[in-house]
């Protein structure tokens, strides 16, 4: 049997309708109904996406692989729009949708009485739509489509707050980062088209193999490998929506975006739609091992680096939002040692967990009335249990405790890297390690410092005036309006940084419900899949690989107990201990090792100088060269100088001539003899020479 | 067929004529409008069976029309369009409605005049579109030079006399030695007859100076790097509609002449001096982006970015003729060329909507200047909508129509040399900069100043303006196939006249 | 017909022709100047008289010495314009000038191959009257300028009279269109008068 | 014996003193007419010797209709000078440059 | 040799006009000053009976008066556009001739002696007629010029023009008596059959000596650079009314007269004077149109655009093919109409007192008066060569005659300097267009309905010849013998 297509476009479009309904009609149907319909929308897809899933894995339907409108055809080439439905695409349906929808809801709260209420609706309902057309993509051109437009709604959402100037600052700074990533997945795409005159993958993926020892000579005559060349190309593309080293730097600053965003789109989904695009492209990452070392490195670098920043953030976002590049890392590592399933399988893992801590962070926002700064909290688990937990298990999934999700995934990243003898697999392999560690400290730390320890955080009493509001959605009302109004998201009413005007609280049931889906599958998803998804034939076709390397697996219990004994969790405890014991029991100790290894703190806490390294050379020599180019080239040569300047000396000639132009008859008379002269002379030049 | 009617002949000279009528109107303004209107959209109407009657399968020209015009140097009246033409004569139509309807409150001094000016504009353009004997292509070509000054400098901005001057001569500096190569060509050939210079053998020397000829022509009117200097200048006077026009139509007859001359009639030249048109667009593509990241008046930025993506125009046509014979790689030469063309199309509705979209600024605030703006995104919700729409078309999003030709060239270019697509590519990096940098300081942040606090968004009629504009750009970035399909037959004809040598 | 004597006198002629040229393009005095271009008119009327033009030699003295050369006296005096000092100009670009007209003439020279020039006069084809041969082709061949010449002449007329005839208040002058239509009624008076009875006629009966 | 070229090169000479006399007078319009005069005198010159030397009469028919003119072109040329004289008071080439660029 | 009665018959137009002329005068001589209309309309009669009389003619191309007149086709086409001018001149510039007391019967009468003797000249057929044509045309003219007596600078312009006429003259003749001298003849057909020598030969070297000459009495008569240093001052000093006269009409005589000289007379030494001509050719575009630029004075800044347009001309005229010289006779004919137009645009704006010939002058004129403002648009656009105007086409055939001729160079030198060249054009539109008006007054225009309908007749043929211009050029090709 086969999937039936309308079923597929009604998945992929619910959505955009939702988008496209609460966009254009929002001031007609008001706050309900764009939730309404968006959810409504989203709700669908992600039904329909488990019942393909359900059919594709158990149904015992055939992968569906269909065009549905020719999007151009110009010569031999044509380009369609299509879906291609297998297990993969059906897992990342699933993924998307559930937790979109999760967001969804969790948004009525957080979001509620915002005046960009239902445009923000629209925009993750289109977000769901674009992120639906990449996964679903049968081909490159498709697949880029969905890539940039999650790239738009990135870019939209980040800025929400359009007023922030931090906002808007990191939006563009977002898009452009993404845009030098699809600058290189272009150039891979036209690659492909070169190769395989074709953009659909069956085809391409079918006649793989005439990679096999094709040769470019692109610079100075060397033989390039083209699968070298191409998959390069792509996954620089990979580099940027997955944010990894060095085109990561966007993700930390799009935590200026709603909480509910940086939880959808910069942690569960599109960030990860590189390691889908870098799994989907297996048969031709497959051909070439000098690409796949480069995606292990790189993937390493971000894995351990990035997280190691981590430990250093004050703004508990920023710090989940390391945590996201370093597991992206995670992910990346995987696929460069050719253990696609293990990526994808993570990326599922992370997906709901780090979704969960990033729903957590912001229901903790909630709480502390927009102060992100985990300096001026503390002590929160007495106010908001049920925050409190899901954060424990969001950490716990995080840090890899055997059993829960996280554990299974990463495991078996951290395996598949040890085993591993491609170039570079050893440094991967450490790198790997020692982010166990770290990320057991800066997760622990997060716990630490906002639910445990002192309250370091005022409540002023004074502004009773107003009426002590209990009721939530006022409350939230509150923080809304505060967006609005302020471009400094530290304090609200403008505090000064740690005061409070209201005590803080649990959040709305909007809030906690989502938290609590998706604490579900942070524990048991993992195990749950783990047998089919890691070592059984779970991806069939979609994922090829040449090596493997599988070792008898007996079942998720049993890999849970051997997880004890394994380094990972070890490294993990370690981490555990050592986060507890300076952040929980010991607090001055973090003061004296920040200046014992200042150098070292330094350097985290500027992020290795990315950022101003980037800002000095490409932004302000882009504009320096904008404006050398402008001024010195345009105006000054080309316009002064040559247009102008022809003008001028027009003008000087004309200037002259009419000086000869004296008004004297003599003056005529004898220009008029000159005439008679130079005619005479060129008639003697032509005889007689 | 629609051989019974003159489609062609009545597209050009309904507007025509309904212009010199309007022109006469004199001071009725309010009649003028409606007037310009109703001629614009009978013209308009006029050209849908165009589209609909185009076999498009054949790619011939059709719709010909061929009289006597001057027998002593045996010039006709020859008209007839392919797919590339009709594509153009449509957007001409469609985009003259746009900017009557643009102008009808913004401008209010000698309102007939201004109308009338547009109306003939358009039947010139029609004409280049579709004249089919070179030199009847020239009158066209050049006529249309005379209402364009008139609308710069007549109703342009502070440095009007200034632009107007730089635009004419500019143009005219390099249509006139395109018309010694057409006189060339004459005299070689007995005939104007395009189709039949097309079949005229050349030798190579001959092709060279031919080459360069039509190079200076069309290259000022793309316009290409390093001739480009006039369009900013002309862009931030002119008013709106004159920009509009410019950017969206006049723009393309550059990159029409091209594939209209260049191709066929010098195709050793093409393939010989491709390198070098190829080497000029990448310049343009990336340099001019540069310059553009810096412009503080937003119509300049916009124009400079209208060179750039123009840019990709010239690229993806010169592809072609390296791709086809060096390479023989016909089906990169297909992509390259209609990726040329549905770039020059997707430019025409983008860059007019960009150019629109300010104007709704200026007619609010008189001020092009970037940094009397921002924060517009507060107080005006739905234009801000349009400008992120449009911004994002701009920097070839995918979905608009931006992309599609850009894409188009990007992959042709890519199976000419890597570094040639990676060179354009890094339009989707600085293009994306200044197109959002811009979208940044006006659209985003906070309300600035008193005059943007007091902004009014855009009324039913800009939005109808606009709204149009976005249709077509979403339509053509959505589902491209209705128009490389109108096209591809004759961009085949065309570059499979490059295969043969004529020496 | 070549007697050797005509040689000598040609270089005579010649000499004088050239030498009053020059004066008269160099003398400050504009009636000097005057006075040898009359000497010029001379001396070349005597070379066309070796010749044998002789016409045209007795025309040029008659038409040009006679009547232009008075004219030109004539406006001189009656301009009466003051000798003028040279202007500075006048010795600056001399040099120029000179050698412009000295290049002229060597081009032209050069150019108008004066070596095969070198050939003598045939036989006098006009016969005994130089005067009949030019008549017969003036009025046969040359009909046409000939009329044409009248015309020009005509020009001449109209322009100079409408150039410098002025009509000044309080100059009296004749109007010839009045005299000629005049009548003669309006001027001469009939009076009829008794021829023997002068007596007893009353005086104003004369007057109507 | 006297030759042709002995009058073609005396026109000759003739010829450039009064092209020479045009331009390089400084002094009043007067002389310039003479210097016209005097180069149409070196014209007829040249008509009358290739006249003789050809034996051809229509190169002194031309001669004839060229002292016509020359008297016309006197006439017209001095009254101008007058109406010059009466505008200007002055005659003086070196006065006449109110027109000029 | 004899005289044949035939002969005057063939002689008909310029019997007419002589006759007419005649009539005139003594009608005039009768006429109280105000009654000078009369002689106004009496000349226009003449003048348009006398084109009849031309265009009813259709006897075949023959000679007459011993071959002292030519009877052709290109003699036609050019008498008739000569006529036609004069006429338009007439109708154009009475207004402005009654408002400054020149409205005088000598005005009318110089101007018909002037073309009667541009009708000579193009039909001569021998040097002579050649030369007393020219006289003819040459003496009626410094008359006019010097016509407003009271005016300091119309009789400085007179001056200078004679002067420099004469001069110009002075060594027309002096040619003429070297090809004389190498010939034997002044017939022009009896030169073309001697004139077949080669260049080595002294007689062909002495033919082509004179060749030198007689171009720089045809430079001359066009105000070709280096010989133009005239034509400034006069049209400048002139009153518009000689102006218009001065700038148009003589252009075509002037092709005709070097058609004469250079093809009838000479066109086997086509190769010796093809290069002259070109430098020319050059030498006045060049000049014409970088002096252009720099005139403020709009009667002047046309004399330096004449300049240039001359050097179109003998663009034409150096291809020395029977094309080229269509070419260049439909260039003529084409700058003649449009200099009318132009100078009219002039003579409507001058009023007494006022003569509007400043560039300034018509700053403005849009806002006041939009028609008029259109019409001088299509004058200066169809000037400055932009199609679809008629100067274009008139620009196109030239240009198309000197890439024949293998004079590329020429070609490009021409269009390098025809974009100079527009830039002065442009500033006339940008005035008139863009700027708004410093005194109204100056903008008001007169009730002279003639002069109104003429110069919207002229400006819009400028448009309707621009798309039909067809029949013009087929009667050209015809004149020349062409297929068309």
């Amino acid at each position: 049997m086969s999937l039936n297509p309308t079923l597929l476009l009604v998945i992929a479009l619910a959505p955009l309708v939702g988008a496209i309904i609460a966009g254009l009609f929002r001031n007609q149907i008001g706050h309900a109904g764009a939730h309404s319909v968006t959810i409504l929308g989203v709700g669908l897809s992600c039904a329909l996406s488990f019942y393909v899933l359900y059919q594709l894995v158990w149904g015992g339907a055939e992968t569906y692989n269909e065009n549905v409108y020719t999007w151009f055809k110009v010569g031999g080439i044509d380009a369609h729009v299509g879906f291609l439905i297998d297990r993969l695409t059906a897992l990342m349906m699933c993924v998307v949708t559930f937790v979109s929808l999760m967001v969804h809801v969790y948004t009525i709260g957080y979001m509620a009485d915002d005046p960009g209420y239902q445009r923000f609706f629209s925009y993750i309902a289109l977000f769901t739509f674009s992120m639906l057309m990449l996964v679903m993509a049968n081909n490159f051109l498709q697949l880029f489509f969905g890539w940039e437009a999650v790239g738009l709604v990135s870019y939209l959402l980040i800025g929400f707050w359009f007023k922030k100037p931090t906002a808007i600052f990191a939006n563009m700074k977002a898009f452009l980062v993404n845009r030098v990533g699809d600058f290189g997945f272009l150039l891979g795409i036209a690659g492909v088209l070169m190769v395989f005159h074709t953009l659909d993958y069956a085809q391409v993926f079918a006649a793989s193999d005439k990679l096999n020892g094709m040769t470019w000579e692109i610079i100075g005559g060397q033989p390039w490998s083209v699968a070298t060349v191409i998959c390069l190309c792509l996954f620089v593309g990979a580099m940027g929506k997955s944010a990894q080293v060095p085109l990561h730097v966007w993700l930390p600053d799009s935590m200026e975006g709603p909480t509910p965003i940086s939880a959808l789109i910069h942690a569960a989904t599109m960030v990860t739609a590189g390691i889908f695009m870098v799994a989907r492209m297996s048969p031709l990452f497959e051909l070439s091992d000098t690409a796949l070392s480069a995606v292990l490195v790189i993937g390493a670098t971000t894995a351990f680096f990035t997280g190691a920043i981590g430990i250093v953030q004050n703004d508990i976002k920023r710090v989940v939002a390391y945590s996201t590049l370093s597991q992206l890392g995670y992910m990346t590592v995987a696929l460069g040692v050719s253990a696609y399933g293990a990526g994808i399988f993570h990326l599922m893992t992370h997906a709901f967990f780090k979704a969960l801590l990033f729903l957590g962070a912001g229901s903790v926002i909630i709480a502390m009335h927009h102060e992100q700064d985990m300096r001026y909290m503390g002590g929160l688990r007495r106010y908001m249990p049920i925050t409190y937990i899901t954060m424990i298990i969001g950490t716990l999934a995080l840090t890899g405790m055997p059993g829960f999700s996280g554990y299974f995934s990463k495991d078996a990243i951290i395996e598949a890297v040890g085993e591993s003898h491609r170039w570079g697999a050893t440094y991967g392999y450490w790198c790997v390690l020692l982010g166990v560690f770290v990320t057991a400290v800066y997760s622990f730390r997060l716990l630490y410092l906002t639910f445990h320890g002192r309250e370091r955080f005022v409540v002023e009493h004074e502004h009773g005036s107003k009426p002590k509001p209990t009721h939530a959605k006022a409350d939230a009302h509150g923080h809304a309006e505060t967006h609005h109004e302020s471009t400094d998201t530290h304090d609200d009413h403008h505090l000064p940084p740690g005061h409070l005007a209201h005590p803080p609280h649990e959040s709305p049931w909007v809030v906690t419900v989502p938290l609590i889906l998706l604490a579900i599958p942070s524990i048991f998803i993992g195990a749950m899949t783990v047998s089919s998804i890691l070592h059984g034939d779970f991806f069939e076709t979609a994922i090829r690989t040449s090596e493997h390397a599988e070792g008898a697996f007996s079942g998720w219990f049993n890999a849970m107990l051997q997880g004890f004994a394994q380094p990972p969790f070890w490294c993990a405890f370690a981490g555990f201990v050592v986060s507890t014991y300076i952040f929980l029991f010991n607090p001055s100790v973090a003061d004296r090792i920040q200046k014992t290894f200042h150098p070292i703190w330094t350097m985290l806490d500027r992020k290795y100088w990315f950022d101003p390294v980037y800002q000095a050379v490409f932004a302000k020599g882009s504009l320096l060269l904008g404006r050398g180019l402008w001024k010195g080239g345009d105006v000054g040569v080309i316009d002064n100088v040559i247009i102008d300047g022809t003008a001028a000396t027009v003008g000087r000639v004309a200037g002259i001539v009419r000086w000869i132009q004296s008004g004297y008859l003599y003056t005529y008379a004898f220009a008029m003899i000159l005439g008679l002269v130079a005619l005479l002379g060129g008639l003697w030049w032509m005889t007689h020479i | 067929m629609q051989a019974s009617w003159p489609i062609l002949s009545l597209c050009i000279w309904l507007p025509i004529i309904g212009g010199a009528v309007v022109a006469m109107l004199g001071e009725r303004a309010n009649t003028a409008r409606w007037l310009a209107l109703a001629v614009s959209i009978v013209v308009f109407l006029v050209s849908i069976p165009l589209f609909t009657g185009y076999d498009a399968n054949a790619g011939t020209l059709q719709f010909i029309e061929q009289l006597d015009w001057i027998p002593a140097i045996s010039a006709t009246y020859h008209l007839g369009a392919d797919g590339i033409a009709i594509a153009l004569i449509i957007l001409t139509t469609l985009t003259t409605i746009l900017v009557i309807l643009g102008a009808w409150d913004s401008v209010h001094d000698k309102v007939a005049q201004y109308l009338a000016a547009f109306l003939v504009l358009e039947g010139l353009m029609i004409g280049v579109f579709a004249a089919m004997d070179a030199l009847l292509f020239y009158v066209f070509f050049e006529g249309m030079l005379i209402p364009m000054f008139i609308i710069i400098g007549i109703w342009g901005g502070p440095r009007r006399v200034y632009a107007t001057l730089k635009f004419f001569l500019y143009t005219f500096f390099g249509s006139i030695f395109m018309l010694v190569g057409l006189i060339y060509l004459y005299l070689k050939a007995g005939t104007w007859e395009m189709a039949s210079l097309a079949h005229l053998p050349l030798t190579a020397h001959e092709q060279a100076y031919l080459f360069f000829a039509f190079l200076l022509g069309f290259a000022i009117k793309v316009p290409m790097w390093p001739v480009h200097t006039w369009l900013p200048d002309a862009h931030v006077e002119a008013p709106t509609g004159g920009s509009v026009i410019l950017a969206a139509i006049m723009l393309k007859i550059g990159g029409y002449g091209f594939l209209r001359f260049s191709l066929p009639i010098v195709p050793d030249a093409c393939q010989e001096y491709a390198w070098l048109i190829v080497a000029l667009s990448l310049i343009a593509i990336i340099y001019v982006a540069f310059v553009a990241l810096v412009q503080e008046d937003m119509k300049k930025l916009i124009a400079y970015s209208s060179v750039s993506h123009m840019g990709f125009v010239t690229l993806g046509v010169f592809l072609a003729a390296t791709l086809v014979r060096s390479f023989h790689n016909a089906d990169g030469a297909y992509l390259g060329v209609s990726g040329a063309m549905v770039q020059m199309i997707s430019h025409g509705f983008v860059s007019g909507a960009m150019f629109s979209c300010v104007g709704v600024l200026y007619d609010r605030v008189h001020s092009r200047q970037i940094k009397d703006y921002g924060g517009v995104a507060n107080v005006m919700p739905w234009f801000a909508a349009f400008w992120v729409l449009f911004s994002m078309a701009n920097c070839g999003l995918p979905g608009t129509s931006g992309f599609v030709g850009e894409f188009m060239v990007i992959l042709s270019s890519f199976q000419l040399n890597p570094w040639v697509a990676a060179g354009a590519a890094l339009t989707l990096i600085i293009g994306a900069a200044y197109t959002l940098w811009l979208v940044k300081r006006v659209i985003f942040g906070e309300v600035t100043n008193d005059h943007v606090a007091h902004l009014k968004d855009i009324n039913a009629r800009e939005a109808l303006v606009l709204g149009v504009f976005a249709a077509g750009t979403l339509l053509i970035g959505v589902w491209p196939e209705p128009l490389t399909h109108l096209m591809d037959a004759s961009v085949k004809h065309i570059v499979d006249q490059l295969l043969v040598s004529k020496v | 017909m070549d007697l050797p004597w005509t040689l000598y006198l040609f270089y005579l002629f010649a000499a004088v022709l050239v030498v009053s040229a020059l004066g008269v393009i160099s003398v400050k005095n504009s009636v000097h100047a005057a006075l040898l271009l009359v000497l010029c008119f001379f001396t070349t009327s005597a070379l066309w008289l070796l010749l044998q033009a002789e016409f045209l030699a007795v025309a040029l003295v008659l038409v040009y010495v006679g009547a232009v050369m008075v004219l030109f006296l004539f406006v001189v005096m009656m301009l009466d314009i003051k000798v003028e000092p040279m202007r500075e100009g006048f010795i600056r670009y001399l040099p120029v000038g000179l050698i412009v007209a000295v290049v002229m003439l060597v081009e032209m020279l050069g150019l108008m191959g004066v070596k095969s020039m070198n050939i003598t006069a045939p036989a006098d084809p006009a016969g005994a009257s130089n005067t009949a041969w030019l008549g017969k082709a003036l009025f046969t061949q040359f009909l046409l300028p000939f009329e044409v010449a009248a015309v020009i002449l005509t020009v001449a007329v109209i322009a100079a009279i409408m150039l410098t005839l002025r009509k000044r208040a309080g100059t009296k002058y004749q109007q010839p269109s009045w005299q000629v239509s005049v009548h003669a009624r309006d001027r001469v008076r009939i009076v009829k008068m008794a021829s023997s009875t002068p007596v007893e006629v009353p005086a104003g009966e004369a007057k109507p | 014996m006297i030759t042709l070229a002995h009058y073609i090169v005396l026109s000759t000479i003739v010829f450039c003193i009064s092209v020479a006399g045009i331009f390089i007078n400084r002094k009043n319009m007067i002389v310039l007419l003479m210097a016209i005069e005097l180069m149409l005198l070196s014209v007829n010159m040249n008509f009358i010797a290739f006249s003789r030397f050809l034996g051809d009469a229509s190169g002194q028919v031309f001669v004839f209709f060229i002292l016509t003119v020359a008297a016309a072109e006197s006439a017209i040329g001095l009254a101008i000078l007058v109406v010059l004289f009466r505008n200007r008071a002055t005659i003086n080439v070196g006065e006449l440059d109110s027109m000029k660029g | 040799m004899n005289f044949d009665i035939h002969d005057l018959v063939l002689l008909a137009p310029e019997d007419f006009l002589l006759g007419a002329i005649c009539v005139i005068l003594f009608v005039d001589l009768f006429l109280k000053s105000t009654q000078r209309i009369v002689t106004h309309w009496l000349s226009l009669v003449a003048v348009l009976a006398t084109m009849g009389l031309i265009l009813a003619d259709h006897d075949p191309a023959r000679v007459a008066f011993n071959g002292a007149y030519i009877h052709d086709g290109i003699a036609a086409v050019c008498k008739v556009f000569i006529l036609g001018v004069t006429g338009a001149v007439f109708v154009l510039s009475r207004r402005y001739l009654v408002e400054r007391n020149l409205f005088i019967g000598e005005f009318y009468l110089l101007t018909l002696f002037a073309t009667l003797g541009m009708m000579l000249m193009v039909s001569a057929g021998n040097l002579v007629m050649v030369y007393l044509g020219l006289e003819l045309f040459a003496l009626s003219t410094y008359a006019l010029v010097a016509i407003n007596r009271d005016s300091s600078q119309s009789s400085e312009a007179a001056m200078k023009y004679f002067v420099l006429g004469a001069l110009a003259s002075g060594l027309l003749l002096f040619g003429m008596s070297m090809i004389y001298g190498a010939t034997g003849t002044l017939d022009l057909a009896k030169i073309h059959a001697v004139g077949t020598f080669a260049a080595d030969n002294p007689h062909g070297l002495l033919l082509t000596f004179g060749v030198v000459f007689v171009i720089v009495g045809i430079g001359f008569e066009f105000g070709a650079a280096p010989f133009h240093m005239w034509l400034p001052d006069v049209y400048e000093g002139s009153p518009t009314a000689v102006t218009i006269f001065v700038g148009s009409a003589p252009k075509i005589a002037g092709f005709g007269m070097a058609y004469r000289l250079l093809e009838t007379g000479l066109g086997d030494l086509s190769p010796q004077w093809k290069l002259m001509i070109a430098a020319l050719a050059a030498a006045s575009l060049a000049i014409g149109n970088i002096v252009a630029i720099a005139q403020s004075n709009l009667k002047r800044m046309l004399a330096y655009s004449t300049i240039s347009h001359v050097g179109f001309i003998l663009l034409g005229l150096s291809n020395g093919t029977p094309t080229g010289y269509a070419a260049a006779m439909f260039y003529a004919i084409a700058y003649a109409i449009m200099t009318t137009a132009v100078f009219g645009g002039i003579l409507l704006l001058a009023r007494a007192g006022f003569e509007a010939e400043e560039i300034d002058d018509f700053k403005g004129l849009n806002q006041r008066n939009p028609w008029y403002a259109f019409i001088m648009l299509l004058i200066m656009a169809s000037l400055a060569g932009i199609p679809p105007l008629f100067g274009f086409f008139a620009k196109l055939m030239v240009l198309k005659a000197a890439i024949d001729g293998g004079m590329l160079w020429l070609a490009i030198v021409a269009i390098v300097f025809a974009i100079i060249g527009a830039f002065y054009y442009l500033r006339i539109i940008k005035v008139m267009y863009f700027d708004s008006p410093v005194d109204d007054a100056k903008l008001a225009l007169p009730n002279d309905l003639p002069l109104r309908w003429l110069l919207s007749i002229n400006g819009a043929a400028l448009l309707v010849l621009g798309v039909l211009w067809g029949p013009l050029i087929a009667w050209c090709y015809h004149a020349f013998g062409l297929p068309t």
